[in-house]
């Protein structure tokens, strides 16, 4: 057992976090709304090499495992980072177990070219929505029936990006029509269902991993405000009730980071049924949720103002839980997990 | 007991609601949404029109001696309608307390221009330094013959870019405790010295920053006694707090009940049936009554004479609170469709889910913080110890 | 609107609450444990013609009205009386709507010779399960296939009272067997439907009443606790977690006192597809629950002393939400009501 | 970062398992559940004699040196197994206190007889009017020669009925702030004076009421400094706030699966078939695995030689609200059928879920409130100004 990162997690730590102090501002993430894009930050991560660090090095990549991809998940989620930060890797790691057909995709990544994104829900009636990253990505990876397919735009025609709670690059796309031609079948029938349901897993516990750099980020927003802010002559943080509240915030959000921590030792371990990747996701997104709520409320009238940074991180928590699903429906996706499936 | 309402209120709400029903118009309600600005000259002024900006004071004053029942069936209606009525709200306050604690010239002058519709006013009391903490307010008026100069800067006067007066709390006396060195004025917005900066918000509502640089005031725009603002300020603070909320809280479940019922999932059942969204959907609609009977039971005090300081405190904490889980709730009933913003192709409920998600939030700042209820009911409805 | 009580409620609240003050005292509540029967409690109800208070006077009632009911149903609750009140006048109106063959037992409750208590689950198997006051009535009516029935025990034979967390008479009985051999029927098919669907709704809102009533109670004894402990120098209720708190439990508090009084007045106008009864058991069971546990942990180790009378309401909060059921489907029942029954 | 324990540690553990299901038999917990006294003789003493009173210890104490990890394990598989080891904590604690705070004489007196599973002991701190302030302690310890005479009544003197030896908290010093006029003595139970009075509590635990009429204590039995007494309590109190009650949460959460997937409804399905049943098993598992995840994160870092005092209290305060939200949630998924207590047939779960929601209502209290635990979080953990 070692709670620590790794000197190597550290310095990644350091340089994402140093370069996404400045790139990505909370002045440049309101100017990147509301699409939720900024190409600098993206080349600027792909320049540290970021989008596909979690591919081996024979690919391209430099053979991180998720641990350390959940560090820069981490800092994207701590800066707001405008960027399809989790979803690159993801879908880079993806494409790298079907290097064959996925090779040029992935050597897209590898070069920083552009983003390329997953598709967490199969398409309806040949419609994907709500796509994460979808706006802004060149290729979006998706489940397509039994095929994993990867399908790419040559316009941003039957591409729309939709005003969102996140400002979040969100976008419905259209498949099987002219624009979205490009399609390679990266698998079929069971390999292809386990290809999708392993990176689902990988999205969930970066994610998580995100969710917990944006909710301590916040928190510490949210801590400093009620030390400075004075009202009846002492600092609000000296009122027990804001006291309790920030107190059981910090034990839930030692405790998601952990969970989202052990989420991707599990899977880097090669634990592959485990259930804790659901569980980061619904407990961070809890957290992370509960987190910016609180230190927005704490701010008074303050933390409704756009000009404050705290609606910012608000709005990303919530929109981060909900682009899978109801979060309920999450949780009996964990139960499936946990006490197999519902009968008949 | 007796739940139903008396006839007569019965009737005046089928009126409002017949009004409203034809004025408050879809285009009406979406330019409220576009410009963040809760307030329609149009609607304002035919509001008026009718009486209602004074329904509720004695005929002998102009109003229409309409009961405290008929007053909260009033505003139950307006919010239901989701007409943009913080105007008509804030029109009504000033009105109200400068009839109760104006000079004869300021309800000769002031208070017909309000009523009728063709003055607007906003409220200037929060300050950078002074939100839940009113009374430290900083903004100094000194006094300098027959006027006064006020120098400072409110926060949150919502509506100064349409309002002709501002209701304007100010430090007259720096020698007595906080609370007795107040005194309101209410100043008209053209004054030379007044600025108005524009403030959005995450609730996508436009309030503002009013800038006071050595604004002359003559004393006649002077409410109630030298340093006995905040005397003023209770007064019309009485007013404020209520289950006002109640109307969106309905209007926000419908939406939600309306789109699960269309809605159908993967396997092509309606979302509606799913048994986790019933629960939801049931607990909001329990959560809508008890708001709407706290109200109820804060205008029925005051229509037997009692005055619902605890009570309607109480309506506004349990309301906006409510407010706050039944839209996290709502929203992610929704799922990734509830992400979609008003106006957006394929949005749930067309985007309103979204938007009431935002506003909601404030819901709980305005009119006394929800910390500030839970001390005034714990202090004055509990007895207990001062809180330390 | 009228929010009062009648001059009549006021005087049955009076001399019910006196009555129990002495006679359902927390000692003889203790005493009356593990069973919760108080024969003298059920005896002075009787004397005060409660059983049967809500049937009409020419069946030997006092024509009272539910909301009459509901001012004895708060007032059992608040002294927590071991007797089953809220059952026997349910079932009381329940045998008033058959008066042809089920005068007979609502001759036993006009007289108040012993409880007559209702099901409110159909026998499964042949067995009815955890009926409230099944352990001390005389009788119980339940809804057997399509017929409404009353059964009667000549013994205690196949009757279990299994000790629970409430202390409450709930017993198990065996349908059909020798010891329950007196069966009458009052109603078959969509009669016998309606007429326990009406009863129930009236279980409902009496029992909601009944713990608003055990709830403010409670509540009572939470404030007057930490008004009168001192830790720290202070009384705790100058704690602002502790005055937070108690301030959204007694806005709860009222909320729920006219919930479960539009619930009454409701059924009393005859709204018989009213959804009030099932928010009101929902809300006052809830609001029942976080007060007395809230009260109970605000006595810090004390509230866990069996001398402590604050344990006596915890438990009993907790139970009467239970003894329908879950409350989640309790919710969903709510739901068919508002929203129509699910599809298919 | 790596979750995966050391061999040793998972060696450890094993055996540790191994034994406990050996003699954690039926018998032994049902006994324990009759009687609320959750210590078992035969179990404490076979527990004593592997040595793992004082495993913790350096061997050069008569320990066996394990490590903080090797200790979290030994913790969690007692708990896991139901074991009733209240006894063996608090001998614990003594013990180590009086390790590293003792005389010699109680070194090679006291410390033996308690590690070898011959001397039980209970703690002496709660007082009536000393509860959370602890350091309102009132019981009286007067100096007379080489003795001291001690008065006053201790509250939740849990086990005293089976000890050997109180720990006891006295006050020795009216002159000085609280906390400095305190001492404390390990005093045996024996002593003439000493009266204990049972205490039933709710969740069927036993409890006492200890009385000390005109006891008089050699000065060989003070621990620590005359007035030192605060200190002594403190580095005892380090050892009780962690993640303990997991196993308990496990524990719960199994029962509830297990009858939730055995039970039917009416229609036949399985119970745990219903939507919302799983979303609350889930959530429950959740909340276990986060409660055990804040307790091996405290051991870690005590491990690597840190001294875990508000990741502690974290643990301490997630896993007991964590344990009530969940009881109270499972409880409920139970229906009727979770309200018959163990014993009675039909029992949901043989009753242990209605034992749980019971018992679990004491362990936000015990060692520390959740109310003190959240202080401490905000002012050592936040750096927030001292609480008003």
């Amino acid at each position: 057992m070692d709670l620590r990162r790794t000197e190597v997690q550290e310095a990644v730590r350091d340089g994402v976090g140093r370069f996404l102090a400045k790139a990505s501002s909370p002045e440049r993430v309101r100017a990147a709304e509301p699409l939720g894009w900024d190409r600098a930050v993206w080349d600027g991560l792909a320049a540290m090499a970021v989008p596909a660090m979690g591919v081996s090095s024979e690919l391209g990549g430099q053979g991180a495992v998720l641990a350390d991809l959940a560090v820069v998940a981490g800092e994207a989620g701590a800066h707001l980072a405008p960027a399809p930060v989790v979803e690159a890797m993801v879908a880079a790691r993806l494409l790298a177990g079907h290097p064959d057909v996925g090779g040029e995709w992935l050597g897209h990544l590898v070069d920083g070219t552009g983003p390329v994104t997953i598709a967490l829900r199969p398409p309806r009636e040949g419609r994907l929505t709500l796509v994460p990253g979808g706006a802004v990505a060149d290729a979006v990876v998706a489940l397509d029936g039994d095929e994993l397919v990867i399908v790419a735009a040559a316009t941003d025609a039957d591409r729309v990006a939709p005003a969102n709670l996140a400002s979040a690059p969100l976008a419905d796309i259209d498949l099987g029509q002219g624009a979205w031609d490009r399609r390679i079948v990266l698998a079929v029938g069971g390999r292809a269902n386990r290809a999708m349901a392993a990176a689902l897993d990988e999205w969930r516990s970066l994610t998580a991993a995100w969710l917990v750099g944006l909710a301590r980020a916040a928190f510490g927003i949210g801590v400093r405000y009620v030390k400075d802010r004075h009202q009846f002559g002492v600092p609000i943080g000296s009122f027990q009730a804001v006291q309790h509240r920030l107190a059981d915030l910090a034990t839930t959000l030692d405790g998601a980071e952990l969970l989202a921590d052990k989420a991707v030792w599990a899977l880097d371990q090669g634990d592959e049924a485990s259930s804790l990747p659901a569980m980061a996701l619904s407990f961070c997104g809890e957290t992370a949720q509960h987190v910016t709520s609180a230190a927005l409320h704490l701010h008074g009238g303050y933390g409704f103002m756009e000009e404050y940074d705290i609606q910012l991180y608000f709005r990303r928590a919530k929109a981060a839980r909900l682009v899978l699903g109801d979060p309920r429906r999450e949780l009996r996706h964990l139960a499936d997990r946990l006490f197999g499936p519902v009968e008949g | 007991m007796d739940f139903s309402l008396p006839a007569e209120v019965e009737d005046f709400r089928a009126e409002v609601r017949t009004f409203l029903a034809e004025h408050v118009t879809a285009e009406v309600i979406e330019r409220a949404h576009a410009t963040g600005t809760f307030h329609d000259w149009g609607l304002h002024r035919k509001i008026a029109a009718k009486g209602w900006l004074a329904a509720g004071w004695p005929e002998e004053y102009g109003g229409q001696g309409r009961s405290p029942l008929e007053m909260n069936a009033l505003s139950e209606e307006m919010y239901l309608s989701g007409a943009p009525v913080d105007g008509v709200g804030v029109a009504g306050l000033v009105a109200h307390t400068l009839l109760l604690a104006g000079t004869d010239w300021q309800k000769r002058t002031i208070v017909p221009r309000i009523l009728s519709g063709d003055a607007m006013c906003c409220l200037g009391y929060s300050e950078p330094d002074a939100g839940s903490d009113v009374a430290a307010c900083a903004t100094r008026a000194v006094r300098d013959g027959d006027e006064w100069v006020v120098d400072g800067q409110k926060m949150f006067t919502t509506l100064a870019h349409e309002a002709h007066y501002v209701f304007l709390l100010t430090r007259t006396n720096l020698d007595v405790p906080k609370h007795k060195g107040l005194t309101m004025f209410v100043v008209p917005m053209d004054t030379a010295g007044i600025e108005v900066t524009p403030v959005h918000t995450v609730g996508g509502e436009r309030t503002n920053i009013t800038f006071y640089t050595d604004v002359r005031v003559e004393d006649r725009y002077r409410v109630g006694e030298v340093d006995g603002g905040w005397a003023v300020m209770m007064t019309a603070l009485v007013f404020e707090r209520n289950s006002a909320w109640y109307g969106e809280c309905v209007r926000l479940l419908d939406h939600a009940v309306a789109w699960a019922g269309e809605g159908r999932d993967d396997r092509g059942r309606r979302i509606i049936d799913d048994p986790s969204v019933r629960e939801r959907l049931a607990r909001a609609s329990i959560g809508n009554e008890v708001s709407n009977l706290l109200g109820w039971k804060a205008a029925w005090m005051a229509s037997e004479g009692t005055l619902p300081g605890v009570e309607g405190t109480m309506a506004k904490l349990f309301t906006t609170e409510h407010y706050q889980r039944a839209a996290d709730d709502l929203i992610d009933l929704c799922g990734p469709e509830g992400l979609r913003r008003h106006g957006e192709d394929g949005a749930a409920a067309d985007g309103w889910i979204e938007a009431a998600y935002r506003h909601c939030q404030v819901t709980t700042i305005y009119g006394g913080t929800s910390e500030i209820c839970r001390g005034i009911i714990a202090e004055r409805g509990l007895g207990l110890p001062r809180a330390r």
